[in-house]
């Protein structure tokens, strides 16, 4: 393991502090408990907090600010965060019209949050997100992980809230767009837990692992390596057996790198990404391409559809201004 | 119960969880995402440190010491799970603690009801429940029956060792490895691998302790 | 070699197909010869224009639009572009107060932009950059070369190009920008270029290139890997040495990564640098971290430090609109 | 010179540096950045692709035409330097096409000094002018001696290759190995390869025309 950092047990302090420090006209971080919130307190407006385990880098304190979060909650790496930081998060935000929290639906994150949630003394309600169609939903399981597609339920709900949108309406928004949002993701590479020392998983040269998540967590299935439009064909697929859009639906198309993918193979799977989704009708109409929702160090990219209608695409196109999505201010 | 006793035990914890680092992490490597040890040693550690304050506290003050510690500590699924736990078992014994076996039989019960409860999650689902819950119902047979205390333990240390290896089997329907399908056999459960340790070695200490 | 590509052949076109169509609201790509320009050409204004060998995404391209660049002419991977690309991208942007190219130092970027500009039918001038004090400069050589400080030249001349300045002003600003401006670059891992299907240099585990190019060049010197502290210590000497700022100077800090080192890594890089920089009397008052100056899938970072005055805060803090920068607008 | 000549001297030069894939590769990816037998492959490719084009028309209409797709096809830095000789060498034979050894010997000094101008670089800076500047200088003296074609041939060679191999012991002062100081020592400047084989690649297609 070859990493920027010092002891192991200080890495996520010390790249907090160098967040809080490069961002300090958005973002305050505070250590004990540890969360972040944002600079100038928005009054009456929901506060939404976020959080969950660290490693996935911006999520979440990168989209803290205006027209997103209030505060974010960062767990040790790959860990959901605990009851405690969700608490002092939201006595440090909470701006008398309740507190929204938008979770990843990992058993971890859920019942952390429920804990919080249940201690808080605060009305409150949730968004979970499970835009991951890597995991097969059925009435067994816990339900699809949520992935990638956090970054737009956040954005959406974030500008909402700014509106003075009160609690139920802010969880509506996100819950649609949730359920209008499916991800898929493939790793050429594991990625590597600092703690751990070792790569989550092995992987040869020649293989995939299809369907993976953002923890380097097994996917649907080991496949043979092969060329970037089969790949994305077999995602694209998975998408849209998902979503079941209508043939003639717009769509925000997020191409998402794990970390360790180079833009230009980013821009490429968009290319092939595109061309499949026109052809089979939908009209991509937004976009977005980089590294929203990573796993460390990990080679691989994930494929974010979202049907858009129109107030979706208003929240979406709303300014917003955190450290690493800004626009319109 | 006594303090001392549960200062004892969670040593004995530790050590167990310390001494099985490369098992648990590369348990949940397989099938999970390669944290549980991590998450457990940095509970155990920092109920080592809470030591001298839980000494001075009542039996069941000190277990819902240490689910509130847990709870902001573990972190992940683990941590609230174990903290529901201990916090529920120390409800159950502040209101009857008489030191009999069958009072801790069913604070036992309360706790993995609480952890049922908390992960929505049953027997079957390739969880730490797939040794809790056997374990639970047969302390509560042995206790109503009147059973020698160290032919329980026996017999709880074989029960969580079966369960723990049956969960090798399934297929997960609940925590991380529910996304794995069918990859997921072949595969201990870390959490149900550390719920076997920790169930060992307090039985163990009981053990020890009667000689 | 694991990408997401299909031929070796259209790893380029397709990527740069796959940006053209996910920022069609900024940029225009042009295939023969290749280039791509702005959307919105602006009337009566330098044209600025910048170009590289691929592979350093976002740069050029995602640097196109309103207070940056007017053009982008993309080479080959890490191979400088031909001058019939920039004679073709000139044709395409000039608006009557000529045309001013960026050019990282390199012996190829430079004689092809110097061919381009020879053959020109407008008045141009360039700025050459080359802020990499990894590379001695003496009389003897070609000078340091050109890298991550790059982009704080075309952010500042950009900016100020909209504001209506001539040809000369801006280049004034240019050279100033990057007389200011230091960087230096380490490497955890070498990059693999598609074509030639294996990493340029060979790294061990305990092993890491000190001063190393954008290209995968080796650097200053092979060391042994050491904590994060120690190594930014060693690249914020190097850039103390090179600039030997006043004690009370004021200073954007760029932490860039090279493509695959995690965003987490990269924060944690800033910590130290800025504290460092601060000890020294530096007043950081602008910072910028990610990857803005790749190397492909390099693991590794830079560190840039660019002294401000009160024209160049001006024209960093101006809105600008591209695809990989923006605030204001 | 005949144009056909021009034609079968460029595939010659197309076969030796794809002959030398592993070696012009590994010599950039040692003190540059890797891509210098890829940019000589594409330039070669494209010239192939003109013989049709190229076979109508002047020698030195063709070697400028060579030098223009060079320019627009290479990129890199060896693209423009290239494409400057190519081009500066067409213009000595457009003037003075007599077919004779001299004006041969000064059309490829005046392209090498084209090199030298567009590079601003000069003898022992560890570049293709290592190679290039001797061969020139000797191409003039043994043709004003007039001396006969084909030790000529034997001589070019023979002092590229000498070249060729004393950029190996220098530290370079131009181009992308500039950065390296002395650990460019030791290997050979992958420009001055190139030249070499070029060299040798067009004495040889001299020397078989001579049978
Ligand atoms: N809903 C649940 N009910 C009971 N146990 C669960 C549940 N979800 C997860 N677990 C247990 O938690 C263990 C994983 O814990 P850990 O690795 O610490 O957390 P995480 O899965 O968040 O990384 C699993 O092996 C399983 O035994
Ligand atoms: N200024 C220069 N003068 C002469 N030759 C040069 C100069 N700069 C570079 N070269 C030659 O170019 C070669 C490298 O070419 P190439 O790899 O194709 O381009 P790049 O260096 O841009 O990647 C070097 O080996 C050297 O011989
Ligand atoms: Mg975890
Ligand atoms: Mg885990
Ligand atoms: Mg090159
Ligand atoms: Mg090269």
């Amino acid at each position: 393991m070859k990493k920027f950092i010092n002891k192991i047990d200080d890495v996520l302090i010390e790249s907090l502090s160098g967040f809080a420090s490069a961002h300090h006209d958005l973002v305050e971080l505070n250590t004990d408990p540890l969360f972040l919130t944002r600079q100038h307190k928005a009054p009456n407006k929901v506060a939404i907090i976020s959080g969950g385990g660290s490693g996935h880098e911006p999520l979440h304190a990168g989209y803290i600010g205006y027209g997103m979060l209030d505060a974010a909650c960062p767990g040790h790496v790959f860990t959901s965060p605990t009851p405690d930081q969700m608490l002092a998060a939201a006595e440090a935000v909470h701006a008398d019209k309740g507190i929204l929290f938008i979770v990843k639906n990992y058993a971890g994150d859920v019942m952390n949050f429920e804990m919080a949630a249940e201690m808080l003394p605060f009305e409150s309600a949730t968004v979970l997100t499970s835009d991951d169609c890597a995991v097969i939903n059925s009435t067994y399981t816990t339900g699809r992980r949520g992935v990638a597609g956090t970054v737009i339920v956040e954005k959406c709900v974030g500008s909402l809230a700014e509106s003075g949108a009160d609690l139920q309406t802010c969880k509506a928004l996100g819950d649609k767009v949730n359920s209008r949002t499916a991800s898929m993701g493939v790793a050429l590479t594991s990625c590597t837990v600092p703690a751990a020392g070792r790569p989550t998983f092995d992987i040869s040269d020649n293989e995939l692992e299809m369907g993976v998540g953002i923890h380097g967590e097994p996917g649907r299935k080991r496949e043979p390596m092969r060329e970037a439009d089969a790949i994305v064909q077999d995602v694209v697929s998975a998408i849209l057996d998902a979503l079941k859009p209508a043939s003639d639906s717009e769509a925000l198309l997020l191409i998402n790198g794990f970390g360790a993918t180079p833009l230009m193979e980013l821009y490429l799977i968009y290319n092939t990404a595109s061309r499949l989704f026109t052809e089979h009708g939908i009209k991509i109409t937004r976009s977005l391409v980089g590294n929203y929702t990573t796993a460390l160090d990990m080679a691989g990219a994930s494929i974010t559809l979202c049907l858009l209608d129109e107030e979706i695409k208003q929240y979406w196109d709303s300014p917003v201004h955190t450290a690493a999505l800004r626009w319109g201010r | 119960m006594k303090t001392s006793f549960i200062l004892s035990a969670s040593e004995s914890i530790r050590d167990a969880i310390l001494n099985h680092e490369s098992e648990l992490e590369s348990l949940d490597r397989a099938i999970g995402d390669g944290d549980h040890y991590i998450n457990m040693k940095r509970g155990a550690a920092a109920i080592t440190e809470l030591h001298a304050e839980l000494a001075a506290l009542t039996a069941d003050a000190a277990l819902n010491k240490i689910g509130l510690k847990l709870l902001s500590t573990i972190g992940g699924a683990s941590g609230p799970l174990l903290a529901s736990f201990f916090m529920s078992m120390a409800k159950v014994l502040k209101e009857k603690n008489d030191d009999t076996t069958t009072t801790y039989a069913a604070a036992f019960a309360t706790g993995v009801e609480a952890i049922q409860q908390r992960g929505k999650a049953g027997l079957g689902e390739k969880t730490m429940l797939d040794v809790l819950i056997p374990v639970a119902q047969q302390f509560s047979t042995l206790a109503s029956a009147n059973t020698e205390i160290n032919a329980i333990c026996y017999a709880l240390m074989q029960t969580a060792e079966e369960g723990m290896l049956a969960t090798k089997t399934l297929i997960a329907t609940k925590g991380r490895a529910a996304g794995l399908g069918e990859r997921a056999i072949g595969h201990i459960d870390p959490g149900a691998k550390s719920c076997q340790l920790m169930i060992n070695a307090v039985c163990n200490q009981v053990l020890s302790s009667q000689h």
